[in-house]
């Protein structure tokens, strides 16, 4: 299947979750969390691929589509009366509305401000004198943005003292790959446990995580675990 | 039994002259013998005489006032005059924030964070110093965000005459309410929103974007659009 | 033969939207069919309408062009709309300082000086006046300045409780960032201001670099003097 992506079209994960559900022509209220989750990833994966802004906010949600798909497949209690069962998928659905709803108004806002942007206000005004002296009242032009703005800029007239350097995290699925290949490059197998311990934050950890899944759908690797609640085990197929 | 002859004219003068949107109760306080009432008769009249007279102006309630404006047909007259240099209309994300701040102001940062599922520290910046919002106090809870709320100047910006006329998404209420509650059985759908979504879908599907005329010409995108097998 | 009856509105309302007095040939560039000549012809027939129909205004020729005003009858009312309500404009240099000591205080007026590079006498004594700051001691550093600090009435403009609500220096970076991609802001924090001025300070006093970063800076003294006295 061929898409063509224009990605900067979805404002964000919550944005590109939504487009899904609705190309997917599937009830909002009964998500299919599998096929829903490996499209997400799939989007996901390009966006890495380009390298495109604001990838680590797609990918928490990710994390939180593979936790709920994980959660769906858990074996549930038997129900006592089954009005307590909660669906992992509820509180998504929830904030996916509550999002589409602000969506929807954001769009007729859009034409309240097309229609405005028909009628000009009067461009030339000439009566208003200017007042003599020095007028030193707070008025509705004077807010705290101002105040702030202004501030900044009397900083700026200082002497700079100190600069800061920002190191920018970029970190994309297919390193991760490259990093869990490597890993299993000399050791035919490798813990999950040591292969996270080495990574040093929250968002190596969720897109190695991916990574493996990534490498678990092209069959590259297989994953076992003799025990419940044993460790993990990571090898190549076919080794 | 007051002279409305001269009346009429002073009022109109004002509104010519004023910088905003000028009151009622603004009006009548310059023009003492006129009730806030009787200033919304007169102004009806006078839109009433600028039809008639095909003239290309009218008085129109805008942000708790009235201000003059030019009628819609003349727009493209004076877009051509101001080429290149008119205000900008907003991103979607610049709308999409301006929507949650109107209904759920005051607002923090964090919390438009969440209900956009991004960072919207580059937009809620745009939107200050554009002067759409506010900053409005701190919130009670942990951390003390900064809280916002929308201005005038939003109200100016949609042409609108009071927060109220906003667009409102359905069911607020409930939004509002806790999250635990029962979802509503029926999804409120919107056609613009399918139309909008199946715009995006052609695009996916390689399409070109529809009438979307001078607007920024859609960079035909090298880098925005890749093939996946 | 040109259809006056929509080209008439046409000019009417490129006058009354343009920001600044419009000539005939601009509006000829963008009415074509409108020769700068015929121009004149319509702008006096528009003239002659407001007259007939009792408007309140009628366009004038000024040396830059064409601009619409108010006839001069009606001028009482708007001298008297315009008196009445305050033009809120703050010169650049009361904003400023009002700006520092907002953000900085308590602080004294070397400070503020220091800051801005240039004597804020006359600043800090009409925002005094005007209540928007107020003498809230004196500095324990030699030369005892006073330090100032913003009122009551001041808050209540910015729609805050305590000067405790007013954004930090982070979160100021953090509203004016990278805007629009310029360099990112390097906001000094306080204690680099301090040993900022500090070092000033003592280069004005003649000294060599300040071995003690800590101290607070020393105000010079005759320039207090003549605010006490």
């Amino acid at each position: 299947m061929a898409y063509r992506v224009k990605l900067k079209n979805f404002e964000g994960p919550l944005d590109l979750l939504l487009f899904l559900i609705k190309k997917s022509e599937v009830d909002i209220y009964d998500i299919p969390m599998a096929d829903i989750t490996r499209q997400y990833l799939e989007y996901v994966e390009i966006m890495q691929l380009l390298d495109l802004e604001g990838a680590s906010e797609f990918i928490l949600l990710a994390a939180t589509l593979i936790r709920i798909k994980a959660k769906m497949l858990l074996p549930r209690p038997e129900p006592e009366d089954d009005e307590d069962i909660v669906d992992p998928r509820l509180e998504l659905v929830t904030r996916l509305l509550e999002y589409k709803r602000f969506k929807e108004v954001a769009f007729k806002l859009s034409d309240f401000e097309e229609r405005r942007s028909l009628l000009y206000n009067r461009g030339y005004l000439e009566e208003i004198e200017p007042s003599e002296d020095e007028d030193i009242e707070l008025g509705e032009n004077v807010n705290l943005f101002t105040l702030i703005s202004t501030f900044k800029q009397v900083l700026d007239r200082l002497p700079k003292v100190t600069y800061h350097e920002v190191e920018d995290v970029k970190i994309t699925i297919e390193e991760q790959i490259d990093y869990v290949l490597d890993q299993l490059a000399e050791e035919k197998s490798v813990a999950f446990y040591n292969l996270m311990m080495k990574l040093n934050d929250r968002l190596h950890v969720v897109v190695t995580f991916l990574a493996l899944l990534e490498l678990v759908r092209r069959g590259t690797i297989i994953i076992r675990q003799s025990v419940p609640f044993g460790e993990i085990w990571i090898a190549r197929k076919g080794d | 039994m007051i002279d409305f002859s001269k009346i009429k004219p002073a009022v109109e003068a004002l509104i010519f002259a004023s910088d905003s949107p000028i009151t009622e109760s603004r009006i009548h306080s310059v023009i003492e013998e006129l009730s806030p009432s009787q200033v919304q008769r007169v102004i009806e009249e006078l839109n009433q005489e600028y039809e008639q007279q095909n003239h290309a102006f009218r008085i129109q309630r805008i942000a708790g006032g009235f201000q003059f404006v030019t009628r819609p047909e003349y727009a493209h007259y004076i877009k051509k005059y101001y080429k290149g240099r008119s205000r900008g209309r907003l991103s979607k994300a610049a709308l999409e924030t301006l929507a949650i701040i109107a209904f759920k102001q005051p607002i923090s940062r964090p919390e438009i964070d969440l209900i956009r599922g991004v960072n919207s520290d580059g937009v809620v910046r745009t939107l200050l110093e554009r002067n759409l919002i506010q900053i409005s106090g701190r919130a009670e809870t942990v951390g003390h965000a900064l809280l916002y709320t929308t201005t005038h100047e939003f109200l100016q910006h949609f042409g609108i005459n009071d927060i109220s006329e906003l667009p409102k998404p359905k069911e607020i209420e409930e939004l509002l309410g806790s999250a635990q509650e029962e979802l509503p059985l029926e999804l409120p759908e919107s056609e613009e929103i399918d139309e909008k979504i199946t715009e995006q879908m052609s695009i996916l599907d390689g399409e070109e974007e529809p009438d979307d005329q001078e607007e920024q010409p859609e960079s035909s995108g090298e880098s925005d659009e890749k093939e996946t097998e």
